[in-house]
């Protein structure tokens, strides 16, 4: 093998990313306290240029990499670029925030870049190992952001209980890709693929260990997006963060998960669509249940958008479960846009917070109407997305999925979904009800930077957009999967 | 002048945009400034509604003022505007309301009156496009987004209880519609379009048409509403602003109405057919239940409110009874269905007028007391002639005195009724007595009498403003009610082609 | 006679006590980081297993880096362990308990 | 002839409009001037028409003036049928209307003081008043214009409108906006059948136009329908009988005439118009212009003449007890009423119409003259304060006594012409149930005398049991009201005597009344007439006359020569005393049972069905139950590690087991 | 039975056996020692199996590094052994259950008795290497290859660690005292020195 034969040019974007990521972390060292604004401005120049690289990038077609680690195709430009864009967002808002708990630090952006490196090469992966390793960069960053304010006890309790389950998690995974690799005989998906029909077809006992082994990998990913009865720690893990760090894993991550279930489920596992689907059925209908249902009693906004998250999962898996191309795409055109529903919702969070205040409880949006009208109008854009209520992009993303599922026949799961989005209309309406028709305590008006102020906005209106115009999303998502 | 505009469009579009510009315009400045802005935004939103009128072509039952652009090409949805006689009156309808109900809030709304006017601008636009829409998921579109300008409406300038009020008026609504989206879905799925007029060309068996029918019944009957998914109204209807509750009676009841008459009916012709018996139950217990109800009411809205899920009530009876007018064998001729559907339309148009000034006339007692109690007056004649006389004229016409359009609906509708079976007439009929009762009672209480308290003393009779908006609606009243020919003939030909076309079975 | 399944069972009984160690365990936060060392131990032998028997090095490069991420996780668990220790003063599996409903 | 025709209520119309808009900007005289103008321009237009068509035998007139709305091929138009029996009606609404026009001048001058003083109301309540008056008029000739149910229904219940407005028109009273509310809701419920009917008329006929109406008759006749399932009931009959429930209410028929004693509390002009000469008459009008149908209905026609002759004794009967002046007179009219229907029942629709017609004039009369008496009372209408009043008001007695007379069926006098007409008629139908009617309206004759001269004999005569100050301002009001006094006294006289033989027994009604050969009635009672004067003579031979005189002697006895008998009978039937003051305890009834029923069923649905069932269980309840179950799932989340991985075990699990297994 | 099935027994048995000594011992330090036991037994194992450099790297890797930092962390947080068992017995049984249905199922798919999910027969496919063969360079040769992305993964996964562990666990206590040079060198005279003028001022 030649170094060419490496093809680096075609994870360039990763590639600079890391370096940028290394390079920031010696430059951190090294700049006094007062200086750290030029890691942020770095930090964000990285994901600009890192931005531009992914599309100078793209590409049609499917290229390989590192000996066939690595693979770039549409799906994987497309999810990179709103992974790097929204976690532009999650630094944007989240600067203001850290620096009024003293947690401004350097650590937090080069392992925010790192955990962005994790998402992009699971995003990548085309071989077992790859997706590993990806989403162990990613988790272990997570792990250890979520722990980094080290003075609050929620944080290290949620940090704790994250990584216990994470690694539970991660190990599951490992057992089931062991047994796929034992039954297929190789870590490339591609090959796993092949290995996987034909036990399909011939319908014999290796058929039994594929499923065996799909078992795990399937907890696993219902362990990543938060699926039902693997979403426990969502809850714990977005309140007990700093938001800054909720929003993080709240919003891109989502996206290398679905990236993950496609490479893994579809790409290698296709053959066992059946089985998969059965199984997915029911943490889709969990996950409708329980995250509506629970997040009707919270009184924590970001426990409240967890359960919320939740139910989107449910949504989410239910274009997994239609196993079409338009259920792919549709799924992650739901994916997409929840991603950006929620970094706005995280945003709106920490522009509400203030020194020695979290602003994480739903009464703490009192009155935003009367202190911010603006920022009112776009957190309740948000919300409206987030329940589905048109002309927001979240009332498409449902649209596409229900859309997918009645297209298989599955019009019960579709009746399912909607039945308990109606539940769940009800928490993010009392949102708007805390903002609107709530009198404020605390009337002094929001302040917060014009990076800020810019980025929410255009956030909200860009979720208002893509509600006037879908199409422009939903033919790119829809363009990936043909 | 009209022929090559967008018409449909810049219905649609003139007031949300005016709605955001008002909006952004902002609280901050001249209040009054964003007031005229307002209204000059509602009139030239009317003026340019009436060139649909002028333009149309009532010998077609085809859709008019088309515009149709593939909007999001992957689900085939369109932009897809049109009217035909259905739509038409009831878009007029819509913006001429909105001119009076920014006219209503003039100098009450104190409160972020930007936001105000700025919500019922956003709405007019939405429900325009309500009606207008010819692709069921840009009808989806309008429908639920504008619920949000009235949930903030109710909860932000509403009453005591505004917060239940509204989450319920939201919850309900939503549960509706929401089902009617996977109909909508499911017929997708089955046809590969969403245009309406496929829908209705779409083959269907009748489980799935029972089950289609199913799904838009909840959206619609919660929005007309018919008994029992009702009790959202009242609540709803109490706590919203003068303008709200106008709004919301004179258009939003109207969009359930138009919701059976465009999906219900022409896509599930046999389901209908076969379970009209349950719409005509439900619009009859309407009628006489809620009438009983509204005899009770000890706040005034809530008794209008109460008097609008009656009359709406006519509406639902009118636009189902035409099977079993069909099927009558003593109807030699067929009967009059046609007669049942533009009752029913009338009816609703003529709502539009009635409910809005009995809401607005309650609304300008509201802004001079702050209460809605009967009980809290008594002899407002003699503090408040003029304003009295309008009472009384809107109350008569409530009630469906001949002579204004209160009445032309129901008597279309009820001499209809009729040739399906006798007790339908009956029990509809029972609201000349009931109808009658309620809001002649509630006049006697609060106008006529003895003055009972000082406040009653203190009132100052109409003002300009005021006697504007009321005359405005009088003449609408009693126009309608003496020559309704205009607003009918518009409709003849869409109300044949909607009964040629359900009187085919589809299975 | 010794052969695959042998190894898969012995991973799978390897598996099985490391999920029963961890809910069993109502305690120490360390005996959890360890009960998920023998989960990730289960894998592995798996993996060497396969490695082996498929005569194919993928498996034990697998196992390679399992091997490394398990001591970096090892790192990072133990460096949260203590500063939950320190903001807690304790590890007892119960008291984290004030995130929840 | 077209314009003329609608020049006759629009200028009524333009009055009302004039002076009700612009009451404050002409003032009082311009309100009362451009009304009276309006309405003489309608009576002398009338006039011109009723010359037209009686005179130069003009064919009847039937045109649509505009088409309201056309659906489904069924025309609903505005249009007028102008034939014998319109331009009568015509003439005899606006020649009333103008009497009243003209006294309500005096009747309403000191109007103001029925006002409280702060009530802005009050300042333009008389020409408000005319207004109204004027509105009535436009409103009756449209119904009697009208050639079709729309436009009849319009106009039916348009005087049913402003009759609200004008028995309410003290709105600071109680009784009054309570009597209003009552006389529109029992109205309603004639409305009801009313429109019933209507819609049953469209249905088997498709058409609204009375002519087309009528040709379809007959093919109705024949057609069955079924209302409670397994009977058949005749078509034509349920719409004759549905179509009569309109004219109840209208006309006060029992038991539908419970608001009309109450509709006294309106100003007495308006008793005098509307509730004694015209409105009430619409429904005699309305059955008499629809007899083509109700001919074809023996079992319509019977229960017509079963209920007329019910009201008609039944009501004078209660008016022997009333104390009130207009209450009497009220009483009296639903009596008439009565009797006019029973003449319906027995197909002598001209006779019923001929009633009609010397009712109005002796029945305004009478109302108008008690409204003199009250004037001049000062509002006191109470009649067992009263006494004596003959010195003080002569005019008005010696109206009276004529308005009396020929309510009592005096020979010569018009109202006798009439009733026995009537009476004649019944003895000679054929209707089952005429028997009856015939006992009761000969009993009528001697109640009607009776009361009538109870009322007459304690105003006018005996002692003067008023009080000082009163008696001290007592006078004869001016001439605006002498004036109309005198001008309906002269037709109460002779009106009867010159128009019967042409109206009875001519050929005036005989396009516009159809009568079906095997109802002889009246034709038995023209046989038998020759003449005016034959038939006063003719009179002498039957028992009416007996009655009447019987009547009249009785109640100077009872009330002039012995007082005491009076009260001693009131002590001995005290059960019949008390039934017939409590008015048979009809309004006990119905304010018990259909006001307190309805207000207790609606506060039971709203309580029980919407607010507890609905609202409570349905709506909040799952609400509710929502939010418990969310309260309970959410305990699930426990925050213990262990738990958390207990849960993803079971669902490893779960999955396993589905997936290997299932 | 060969001498090789006798020895996987004893060392599966000891991993076995170990690993339940994790899991029920009462002392944690006990656990990490079992811990070390279930690693060495598990190591020889893969000797068996030929993975002679994975079988040498758990040994000094995983013994020798991670599970000193466990017992180092152990003894750090001076855990109060006594109470570490309280409640264990009581949820004993469920959790017995579940553990052992999860093994039931888990060795009817992998294990011999069940259906033959990894075509045994067919996947046997191991050789016997001469004894010159060297499993660490073989490795090594695709290692750094074929799995080089894989590997620099590795490495930042290993960073992230090492700046995870840092962050998290590095305090500066606000008590201890630190010299900084550059202040010191940076200092100028006007901070440390102030003249005061002042009256000459006569002793009593």
């Amino acid at each position: 093998m030649t170094f060419e034969s490496l093809n680096i040019a075609i994870a360039l974007p990763e590639v600079f990313l890391l370096t940028m990521a290394c390079l920031i972390l010696v430059v951190d060292v090294y700049l006094p306290a007062d200086k750290r604004n030029l890691t942020y401005v770095l930090t964000q120049l990285s994901l600009i240029i890192t931005l531009l690289l992914i599309i100078r990038n793209q590409t049609d077609t499917r290229l390989l990499a590192f000996n066939d680690l690595f693979v770039q195709d549409a799906m994987a430009d497309t999810l990179k670029m709103f992974i790097v864009i929204i976690s532009f967002g999650v630094f944007v808002y989240s600067r203001e925030y850290l620096q009024a708990r003293n947690i401004f630090k350097g650590e937090f952006y080069v392992l925010g870049l790192f955990s962005i490196v994790g998402m992009m090469l699971m995003v990548s992966a085309n071989n077992l190992l790859m997706l590993y390793l990806g989403l162990e960069l990613l988790s272990l960053c997570l792990y250890a952001l979520v722990a980094f304010n080290r003075d609050n006890s929620n944080a290290s309790e949620a940090a704790m209980k994250y990584f216990i389950l994470g690694a539970i998690a991660s190990g599951m995974l490992l057992y089931g890709m062991s047994i796929l690799y034992g039954l297929s005989g190789s870590l490339q998906l591609s090959e796993i693929a092949v290995a996987v029909s034909q036990a399909a077809e011939a319908d014999n006992a290796q058929n039994i260990g594929m499923v065996f082994g799909l078992v795990f990998v399937v907890v696993a990913l219902g362990f990543k997006l938060g699926a039902v009865p693997f979403h426990m720690w969502m809850p714990d893990v977005y309140h007990g963060s700093p938001t800054a760090v909720t929003a993080l894993i709240g919003t891109a991550p989502k996206l290398a998960g679905f990236a993950m279930i496609m490479r893994l489920m579809v790409e290698a596992l296709g053959g066992l669509q059946a089985d998969w689907q059965q199984m997915i059925i029911i943490l889709s209908v969990l996950s409708l249940a329980v995250g509506n249902i629970i997040a009707i009693a919270q009184s924590n906004i970001k426990r409240m958008l967890a359960y919320s998250t939740i139910s989107h999962v449910g949504f989410i898996l239910l274009g997994i479960i239609a196993g079409t191309s338009e259920g792919y795409s549709s799924a992650m055109f739901y994916t997409i846009s929840y991603a950006l529903m929620s970094l706005g919702g995280f945003g709106v969070i920490m522009l509400m917070a203030r020194q020695g205040f979290e602003a994480d409880n739903i009464s703490d949006l009192a009155g935003l109407n009367q202190r911010s009208p603006w920022f009112a109008f776009i957190m309740m854009i948000l919300m409206l997305s987030m329940a589905g209520i048109p002309p927001t992009v979240g009332f498409w993303a449902k649209l596409a999925v229900l859309t997918a599922v009645v297209d298989v026949d599955l019009v019960w799961m579709a009746i399912i979904a909607v039945f308990f989005s109606i539940i769940g209309i009800f928490y993010y309406l009392r949102i708007i009800k805390v903002m609107y028709f709530d009198d404020a305590v605390d009337t002094r008006p929001l302040e917060c930077g014009r990076d800020m102020q810019i980025a929410l906005s255009t956030n909200g209106l860009a979720i208002l957009a893509l509600g006037f115009y879908p199409a422009a999303l939903m033919s790119l998502c829809i363009s990936v999967f043909n | 002048m009209f022929a090559d505009l967008p018409l449909l469009s810049l219905i649609v579009w003139l007031p949300i945009f005016g709605g955001v510009a008002v909006l952004l315009s902002g609280d901050k400045g001249d209040a009054n400034g964003v007031r005229v802005l307002s209204l000059v935004i509602s009139i030239a939103t009317f003026v340019l509604s009436l060139g649909l009128y002028t333009g149309f072509d009532s010998s077609t039952s085809a859709m008019q003022f088309v515009e149709k652009t593939p909007w999001i090409s992957s689900f085939g949805i369109n932009y897809h505007f049109g009217v035909d006689g259905f739509s038409m009156p009831l878009i007029i309808l819509t913006t001429f309301t909105t001119i009076l109900v920014v006219l209503a809030g003039w100098e009450v709304i104190k409160k972020k009156p930007a936001q105000y006017l700025a919500a019922f601008l956003i709405m007019e636009g939405l429900m325009v496009a309500v009606f207008a829409a010819l692709d069921a998921i840009f009808f989806y579109v309008f429908w639920e987004a504008m619920l949000v300008p009235m949930f903030i409406l109710i909860g932000v300038w509403g009453g005591e209880r505004r917060v239940y009020a509204t989450i319920k008026f939201f919850i309900y609504t939503f549960i509706g519609s929401v089902f009617m989206l996977v109909a909508l879905i499911y017929m997708y799925y089955k046809g590969g379009s969403f245009a309406i007029l496929d829908m209705h060309a779409m083959p269907l068996t009748f489980n799935e048409q029972v089950l289609i029918f199913l799904a838009f019944l909840a959206a619609f009957a919660v929005k007309v509403p018919m008994w029992p998914v009702h009790t959202w109204l009242p609540d709803a209807h109490v706590e919203a602003p003068t303008g709200g509750s106008v709004i919301l009676a004179a258009i939003m009841l109207k969009i359930g109405g138009y919701g059976f008459i465009r999906f219900s009916l022409p896509i599930t012709p046999d389901a209908a057919h076969s379970l009209d018996w349950l719409i005509i139950f439900m619009s009859l217990v309407a009628v006489v239940y809620i009438g009983f109800v509204a005899l009770v009411q000890k706040d005034m809205k809530k008794l209008v409110a109460y008097s609008s899920i009656a009359h709406m009530g006519f509406v639902t009876l009118g636009l189902f009874v035409v099977f079993q007018i069909w099927e009558n064998p003593a109807n030699v001729s067929g009967g009059a269905a046609a007669l049942a559907v533009e009752g029913a339309m009338i009816q609703m148009i003529s709502h539009g007028f009635i409910s809005g000034a009995m809401f607005l006339m309650i609304g300008v007692l509201y802004d001079r007391m702050h209460t809605r109690e009967i009980n809290a007056y008594g002899g407002v004649v003699h503090t408040m002639p003029i304003f009295a006389a309008f009472a009384v004229f809107f109350a008569m016409a409530n009630a469906g005195l001949p002579g204004t359009s209160g009445f032309v609906g129901e008597f279309m509708v009820i001499i209809a009724s009729f040739q399906a079976n006798f007790w339908y007439a009956f029990l509809g009929a029972l609201t000349l007595i009931l109808g009658a009762a309620y809001t002649l009672w509630m006049v006697k209480r609060v106008f006529y009498g003895e003055i009972v308290n000082d406040g009653v003393r203190a009132l100052k009779d109409l003002n300009s403003r005021e006697l504007t908006i009321m005359s405005i609606l009088a003449v609408a009243v009693l126009a309608l009610g003496l020559w309704p020919a205009p607003v009918v003939d518009v409709m003849h030909a869409s109300v044949e082609n909607f009964l040629q076309h359900i009187a085919v079975p589809k299975i | 006679m010794i052969g695959l399944t042998s190894y898969l069972t012995l991973g799978a009984i390897l598996f099985a006590i490391s999920v029963a160690g961890i809910f069993l365990n109502r305690k120490n936060i360390v005996v959890l980081l360890m009960c998920i060392e023998l989960m990730l131990l289960a894998a592995n032998i798996n993996f060497v297993a396969f490695s082996h028997y498929l005569n194919d090095y993928a498996g034990q490069v697998f196992v390679f880096f399992i091997l490394t991420v398990a001591a970096a996780e090892a790192a990072i668990g133990l460096a949260i362990l203590v500063t939950l220790f320190r903001s807690r003063r304790s590890i007892d599996v119960e008291d984290l308990d004030a995130l929840k409903g | 002839m077209g314009n003329l025709y609608l020049a006759i209520p629009l200028a009524s119309l333009f009055g009302a409009i004039v002076a009700g808009f612009f009451g404050a900007q002409i003032g009082r005289k311009g309100a009362h001037t451009v009304t009276i103008l309006g309405v003489g321009t309608s009576f002398i237009l009338s006039l011109i028409a009723l010359s037209h068509h009686v005179w130069d035998g003009a064919p009847a007139y039937n045109h649509s003036v505009y088409e309201w709305m056309v659906s489904d091929g069924i025309r609903f138009e505005v249009g007028f049928l102008i034939d014998n029996l319109t331009v009568m009606m015509m003439s005899v609404v606006t020649g009333v209307s103008l009497m009243v026009h003209v006294y309500t001048i005096g009747y309403m001058a000191d109007d103001l003081h029925n006002w409280p003083k702060e009530s802005l109301a009050g300042t333009n309540a008389y020409q408000r008043f005319f207004s109204y008056i004027s509105l009535f008029t436009f409103s009756m000739l449209m119904l009697v214009m009208s050639n079709n149910f729309l436009q009849l229904f319009f106009g039916w219940e348009a005087v049913g409108l402003v009759s609200y407005l004008l028995i309410g028109f003290w709105s600071v009273r109680p009784t009054a906006v309570y009597a209003n509310l009552k006389a529109f809701l029992v109205n309603r419920v004639g409305d009801f059948g009313f429109i019933l009917g209507i819609a049953a008329v469209v249905m088997y006929s498709g058409s609204l136009d009375y002519y087309e109406v009528f040709a379809k008759a007959g093919d109705m006749s024949q057609q069955t329908m079924s209302i409670f399932s397994g009977v058949e009931w005749s078509v034509i009959s349920v719409i004759c009988i549905l179509l009569f429930i309109g004219a109840m209410g209208k006309s006060a028929q029992m038991p539908l005439h419970v608001w009309l004693p109450d509709s006294m509390e309106g100003p007495t002009p308006i008793s005098a118009l509307i509730h004694a000469a015209t409105m009430v008459t619409a429904g005699i009008f309305m059955v008499t212009r629809m007899s083509p149908l109700f001919e074809l209905s023996e079992a319509a026609l019977s229960f017509i003449i079963v209920i007329g002759a019910l009201t008609a004794i039944l009501m004078g009967l209660v008016g022997i007890v009333q104390n009130d002046i207009k209450r009497v007179v009220a009483y009296s009219t639903l009596s008439q009423l009565g009797y006019m229907t029973v003449a319906l029942g027995a197909s002598a629709y001209s006779a019923a119409v001929f009633h009609l017609m010397t009712h109005a004039f002796f029945k305004a009369l009478l109302f108008l003259a008690a409204g003199s008496v009250i004037i001049a009372m000062h509002h006191e209408q109470d009649i067992r304060k009263m006494g004596g009043l003959k010195k003080y008001l002569p005019i008005t007695y010696w109206t009276s006594l004529i308005g009396s007379l020929a309510l009592i069926g005096f020979p010569g006098f018009s109202g006798f012409f009439s009733k026995d007409a009537i009476i004649e008629a019944v003895n000679h139908s054929n209707i089952p149930g005429h028997e009856f009617a015939y006992a009761a309206v000969l009993f009528g004759v001697f109640v009607t005398a009776f009361y009538s001269f109870r009322m007459f004999f304690l105003v006018f005569h005996g002692e003067e049991r008023m009080d000082k100050h009163t008696k001290d301002h007592i006078r004869e009001p001016s001439w605006v009201v002498k004036g109309p006094l005198i001008a309906l006294a002269i037709p109460s006289i002779f009106i009867g005597g010159l128009t019967i033989g042409y109206m009875l027994f001519g050929d005036y009604f005989g396009g516009s009344v159809y009568i079906a050969e095997n109802h002889p009635g009246l034709a038995e009672v023209g046989k038998h007439f020759h003449g005016a004067w034959a038939f006063v003579e003719h009179s002498f031979s039957g028992p009416a006359i007996y009655l009447a005189a019987a009547g009249v002697i009785s109640s100077w006895y009872i009330y002039m020569k012995q007082p005491s008998i009076a009260e001693s009978l009131k002590q001995r039937f005290a059960v019949i005393y008390n039934l017939l003051d409590h008015k048979y305890y009809f309004d006990e009834f119905n304010s018990a049972f259909f006001a307190g029923g309805s207000r207790l069923l609606g506060g039971r649905l709203w309580q029980l069905g919407d607010v507890k069932f609905i609202d409570g269980l349905l709506v909040n309840g799952s609400a509710k139950l929502v939010a418990w179950f969310a309260g309970v799932t959410r305990q699930l989340q426990t925050g213990m590690l262990y738990h958390y991985a207990f849960a993803m075990i079971i669902g490893v699990l779960m999955l396993l087991v589905m997936g290997l297994f299932i | 039975m060969s001498i090789t099935d006798f020895l996987f027994f004893v060392f599966a048995g000891t991993v076995i056996a170990a690993a339940l000594g994790v899991v029920l011992s009462k002392n944690p330090v006990h656990s990490v020692l079992f811990l070390i036991m279930t690693f060495f037994a598990c190591s020889a194992i893969w000797l068996m199996l030929e993975a002679e450099f994975l079988a040498i790297t758990l040994v000094l890797v995983y013994v020798g590094a991670v599970m000193v930092l466990f017992l180092f962390v152990v003894m750090m947080l001076d855990i109060n052994a006594a109470k570490m068992r309280e409640g264990f017995v009581s949820y004993l049984p469920i959790g017995i259950l579940f553990a052992v249905l999860m093994l039931a199922i888990m060795v009817y798919v992998v294990g011999p008795v069940g259906p033959d999910v990894m075509a045994t027969a067919a996947l046997d496919n191991a050789v016997k290497h001469a004894a010159d063969y060297s499993n660490t360079e073989a490795l090594g040769e695709i290692l750094y290859t074929d799995y080089v992305l894989a590997f620099e993964i590795a490495a930042v996964i290993l960073l992230v660690a090492i700046i995870a562990a840092i962050s998290l666990t590095l305090r500066r206590r606000p008590t201890t005292k630190h010299q900084s040079p550059s202040e010191q060198v940076k200092v100028k005279r006007n901070d440390r020195l102030k003249i005061i003028k002042s009256d000459a001022e006569v002793l009593k």
